[in-house]
């Protein structure tokens, strides 16, 4: 019966239209799902628990079976807490600000393609809209610094400025290469070009660029790193020096916000890493015998999501593994590193990529 | 710009199993010696215990010079600055039961090595991390000025022990660039360490040692409030 | 003395930042309260800081906000009284503190402590600077962001606690020296267990090694940063590990006739030539090391007998006056003791290692960014209650 | 053989830790389910065996803190002999230790003439309100049964 179904399914799938209200409603969710279950998943197995294990401790054990319902109890106990807020803050945009930055976080998620047919606006500039709002979250960052009317937030949101646009330049500068060689800037033109693609004719294992863009996919990944102020990059929270930078004087529910963007937005850049550079939502179209995006199975949009999140959550245990074993840089090495050894070396890369590109 | 030192485990650090040569009694006397021959009869007292320390106690005026001949004759490394109040406290340690016959509160003020002659005195240790030997240098303060030479611009480290000296016992050090409180705040009355400063803790609650053992009714009072039920044998 | 390059930089840039204070300022300098309540301060240090943009060009520690007033409380307790205050001074190397005031004391009475008394103390003594310095290596993580260390270095030194807890009931406050010698004995099994517990602490060192000191961001953060010339060091009276970095060398375990069993054993005086933050903290990686071999060679070596001489019930110190220091975790801490006779010391003047350490902050931090206050802080390594007393 | 880059090397720790812990369990202990036994010497609180007390105020006098207070009376107890005279006692009504003022310096279980204090490894004892903490004998009674043998010493203890 369901072999049956299952036989049939692609025969009317084409003709199976969802209104467009449905639609909306999915993609709301969707949405939602995409940016909460990873913050959600992220804090949970490495926030919680490994860093937990890599300290040699089992992290929160209580609530739920083996804790994993924490995250829900930190949130209801950030929910019952007053909202604070300095008395000289501009509090009008002292309340926005966590709001800007969730947002950016969900502007991101828009472009992320899940599957042949599952994402939730397909942009041809997608690579480029992803780049540009990715920048929104700065501004949310600055104004939390300045209008909290706090030295250490002053001094912690002009730290994240400084750093998230050096930072900008090289994440730019690696993608570059990914976009000259997919000579596409739509995501799923990008994924599609890497499954169907053949290193030196073996094309067996597709062309997943974090092979032959290893350079830009480190730079990428560094520039990530930074971008979400994770650990050696961390200088604009530096809890140790500036008790926490832009955040310091949020509390409650304002301070859950940063932090469900904070992870959210890791979630979310690994998601674009993941289809930049590691094939994204799909799996070599040569084992299926498909030969372009359109050839793709149906049930591709929904096994695609979990390869997504698969690769999603491996690159984020990349960047937390960094984030727990290194201790900070300090703000100008840090800038001389953006701008002296990153930045250098992604226009390199961009260069050899191009010529590459005509020559091959 | 290459670290100073490549290598990040320096290998050879020095070794010893013994105290490297210990300083005598000799080399005490020298020092005295020494310090006499700059600041001649500035120096008012000396005391040597034998094989372990060395005080020596100089006039008001010549703190500062003594100072100075010290580290000019090797000891550069400055441990503390402090006073001394050599009244005896009115006080007592607050453990006295208020039953007893109150004791005549002891006034004589009585210094410790190389004597003096006010009840105020400050005192100072350095020590030659060459030589490893340290002195302990004491000058009275006047009574009539409780004021002395800063040792701030000599001792850098000097700064905050004159700093508190002058917080707890009172005493002012000329040339000192900040003489502010370093623990208490600014309006506070008084100087703690003195010794007629009372120790509220022991003001205010009465001592729980005082024997509250209330006595047979009608019975003499004479036996002593400890049974001896201890020696049960 | 010559300087290094580096040192002159040093100096040039805190001579900058003086110079900038000078002159008519076109910009408006902030002033940056670290502190009392700050992470980085272990407790309850301020800091005022005044900064042209992350620069510092001026900064004061504040402390008092702990002073407990131990010299004055001193003046109203018997002599046996007075250990369980000492403990609290460094309350991470509290047997440490307790050592110098009873050396001191014995000094008046002129008395000894037996053999085997003065063994285990020394056992006692380099096991409280073990948990206290595996501490500071793992907070030193934390001052620069790296979270795990410092849960390590929480792990390693319950060994040494459970260690200390076991012969002297007192995890952090252990109350154990007595004027004569030692309040007990071990316990049996005391010995194998601090064998063990010591290889633990020795392949703690050699993680916080590879895991922090080898890292090169952690080397590029320290190296260079903080530099104290050996001349200023002795000048602020600078001990302990501070000032073996600056290359003085100077033990006072070694370099002084004591009453302990450190001859006993066969160890190493570690200096460094540099004088900065990293040196600071890697002569304290190596005196950590050492420390376990000077535990491990002197549990061989401990002589039977008993743990305490004879002292009359109630104790009367002579009159005199003594200066007993030791090198304790923090540097040098000593005890001037002024007895007049009595059941309790006349005059205690508490010299601890922390108060001359922190005050050369003024000196060592002008013309540094913000982020390096923290590691200068974090590698001159105080305990408020060391500082405050 | 080339010198790991410590950046690789930090890594590497953390993993190690990571797979140590997945494989060994954690150091930790989860406390309220599982409980670490103190040592026998540990000074967890003080328990008082209140048929020795005498009331002779030495563990009170000697206390640095000031923090325990004892309050007693003179009675007639029956005689040790047969035929002898009733002896006067002393009675404790009173024994309250304030453990919120109590520095565990352990001077007062030292002093003790007549073996009547006691130290106990016991330590859940907290109290929500500081002014609980004020224990009276009979709660101090209580903790005798925790009082455990004082440990065997190491060999070459001497007397």
């Amino acid at each position: 019966m369901l072999a049956q179904l299952a036989a049939e399914f692609p025969d009317f799938w084409p003709e199976w239209s969802i209104p467009y209200w449905l639609m909306s409603i999915l993609r709301v969710v969707g949405g939602l799902v995409a940016v909460l279950l990873p913050a959600g998943g992220i804090v949970y197995l490495f926030l919680f628990k490994m860093m937990s294990f890599m300290q040699s401790r089992l992290g929160p054990m209580e609530a739920g079976p083996y804790g994993s319902m924490q995250l829900l109890a930190e949130v209801g106990k950030w929910m019952q807490k007053e909202d604070l807020a300095p008395e000289n803050a501009d509090l009008r945009i002292y309340r926005m600000a966590p709001l800007i930055v969730l947002v950016s976080t969900f502007l991101l998620i828009v472009v992320v393609p899940f599957g042949p047919q599952a994402w939730f606006t397909n942009f041809e500039t997608g690579i480029f809209y992803a780049l540009a709002v990715g920048s929104v979250s700065v501004l949310g960052i600055l104004i939390a610094g300045w209008s909290s009317a706090n030295k250490y937030s002053l001094l912690g949101g002009l730290r994240a400025g400084g750093q998230l646009i050096a930072y900008e330049l090289p994440m730019v500068l690696a993608t570059l290469g990914v976009v000259i060689q997919a000579e596409s800037m739509n995501l799923n033109r990008i994924i599609e070009v890497q499954n169907t693609g053949e290193i030196f004719g073996i094309g067996w294992f597709g062309n997943p660029f974090i092979i032959t863009q290893f350079v830009g996919f480190l730079i990428f990944m560094i520039a990530v790193q930074a971008e979400l102020t994770q650990a050696p990059f961390d200088m604009p929270i530096a809890e140790s020096e500036l008790v926490s930078g832009y955040m310091t004087e949020y509390s409650g529910f304002r301070f859950l916000i940063f932090f469900i963007a904070e992870f959210a937005t890791a979630g979310v850049f690994s998601f674009i890493a993941a289809a930049l550079f590691l094939g994204g939502w799909g799996v070599p179209f040569e084992w299926f015998g498909w030969d372009n995006l359109g050839d793709v199975a149906w049930w591709m949009n929904f096994v695609g999501p979990v390869i997504m999140f698969t690769k999603m959550f491996a690159l984020v245990g990349v960047i937390m593994w960094v984030r727990f074993s290194y201790p900070r840089f300090r703000e100008d090495q840090l800038q001389t590193f953006a701008w002296k050894v990153l930045i250098p070396l992604a226009l390199a890369n961009t260069a050899v990529t191009a010529i590459l590109k005509v020559v091959l | 710009m290459a670290p100073l030192s490549d290598d990040t485990t320096i290998k050879d650090g020095p070794s010893t199993d013994a105290p490297a040569a210990l300083p005598g009694d000799g080399l005490r006397e020298g020092i005295i010696d020494n310090l006499r021959s700059h600041i001649g009869e500035a120096i008012v007292d000396t005391k040597i215990t034998p094989n372990d320390d060395l005080w020596i106690r100089v006039s008001t005026e010549a703190w500062l010079t003594a100072g100075q001949a010290l580290k000019n004759a090797g000891f550069t490394y400055f441990c503390f600055l402090s006073g001394l109040d050599w009244m005896p406290s009115p006080y007592g340690t607050g453990e006295e039961d208020p039953d007893d016959e109150p004791k005549e509160p002891d006034t004589e003020i009585v210094q410790g090595y190389t004597g003096g002659e006010t009840r105020f005195q400050v005192f100072a240790r350095l020590t030659d991390l060459n030589r490893h030997v340290g002195v302990t240098i004491k000058a009275d303060v006047p009574d009539d000025r409780l004021v002395m030479e800063s040792w701030s611009h000599l001792f850098a480290g000097a700064n905050w022990h004159e700093r508190e000296c002058h917080e707890m016992y009172g005493i002012g050090f000329d040339n000192h660039p900040d003489l502010r409180n370093m623990y208490l705040p600014g309006d506070f009355e008084g100087y703690p360490l003195r010794k007629d400063f009372p120790l509220l803790a022991r003001m205010v609650k009465p001592w729980p040692g005082i024997v509250d053992v209330e006595p047979m009714p009608a019975e003499d009072e004479a036996e002593s409030p400890v049974d001896d039920k201890g020696d049960e044998s | 003395m010559t300087l290094t390059d580096r040192q002159q930089l040093s100096y040039i840039a805190s001579q900058a930042a003086d110079a900038r204070l000078n002159v008519e300022l076109e910009t408006e300098g902030m002033t940056l309260n670290i502190g009392p309540q700050h992470p980085a301060t272990h407790g309850t240090l301020r800091i005022i800081c005044r900064l042209d943009g992350e620069q510092v060009v001026w900064a004061e520690p504040v402390a008092g906000y702990m002073h407990r007033g131990y010299e004055k409380l001193t003046e109203v307790r018997t002599f046996p009284q007075v250990t369980t205050l000492v403990n609290r001074i460094d309350w991470l190397g509290s047997f440490a503190n307790e050592v110098p005031f009873i050396l001191a004391a014995e000094k008046l009475m002129e008395i000894e402590a037996p053999p085997r008394a003065q063994v285990i103390r020394t056992i006692l003594f380099e096991l409280s600077r073990i948990a206290n310095v595996s501490l500071f290596l793992g907070d030193l993580g934390v001052q620069m962001g790296a979270i795990t260390p410092v849960f390590l270095a929480f792990r390693d030194r319950e060994y040494i606690l459970n260690l200390i807890e076991g012969a002297t009931g007192g995890r952090f406050h252990p109350n154990f020296d007595r004027i004569g010698g030692l309040k007990d004995d071990l316990p049996k099994g005391w010995i194998e267990e601090t064998r063990g517990a010591v290889k633990k602490l020795e392949q703690f060192c050699d993680t916080i090694d590879d895991l922090l000191f080898g890292n090169e961001i952690f080397q590029s953060r320290m190296r260079g940063i903080g530099i104290i010339p050996a001349d200023i060091a002795t000048d602020y009276g600078l001990s302990g590990a501070n000032a073996r970095a600056s290359g003085i060398d100077w033990d006072l375990r070694r370099d002084q006739d004591i009453p302990l069993s450190y001859d006993l054993a066969d160890w190493k005086v570690w200096t460094h030539p540099d004088g900065d933050s990293w040196a600071r903290c890697w002569i304290r990686l190596q005196e950590t090391r050492e420390s376990c071999k000077i535990v491990t060679q002197l549990l061989d070596q401990i002589p039977a007998g008993p743990v305490m001489t004879k002292v009359p019930r109630i104790i009367k110190v002579p009159e005199g006056e003594a200066w007993v220091s030791t090198e304790n975790p923090l540097g040098e801490m000593g005890y001037y003791v002024v007895s007049k006779g009595g059941l309790g010391p006349f005059r205690v003047k508490i010299r601890s290692a922390s108060f001359n350490n922190i005050s050369i902050v003024p000196w060592a931090l002008k013309g540094v960014y913000v982020p390096d206050v923290i590691t200068i802080l974090a590698s001159l390594y105080f305990i408020l209650g060391d500082i405050d007393r | 053989m080339p010198k790991v880059p410590g950046l690789i090397k930090g890594l590497g720790v953390t993993a190690g830790i990571l797979g140590k812990t997945l494989k060994n369990g954690a150091d930790t202990v989860q406390y309220p389910h599982e409980k670490e036994a103190p040592p026998i010497r540990a000074r967890g609180v003080i328990a008082l065996h209140e048929e020795n007390c005498t009331a002779c105020m030495l563990c009170s006098r000697s206390c640095p803190d000031w923090c325990i207070y004892i309050e007693g009376h003179k009675q007639l107890a029956p005689a040790r002999r047969a035929g002898g005279k009733p002896r006067q006692v002393n009675h404790l009504d009173r024994f309250d230790i304030d453990y919120a003022l109590c520095m565990y310096c352990g001077i007062c279980v030292e002093v003790c003439p007549f073996d009547a204090l006691f130290w106990s490894p016991e330590y859940e004892y907290s109290e929500p309100k500081i002014a609980d903490l004020l224990h009276d004998k009979a709660k101090l009674g209580e903790w005798m049964e925790t009082v455990p043998e004082a440990p065997e010493l190491e060999a070459g203890a001497g007397k």
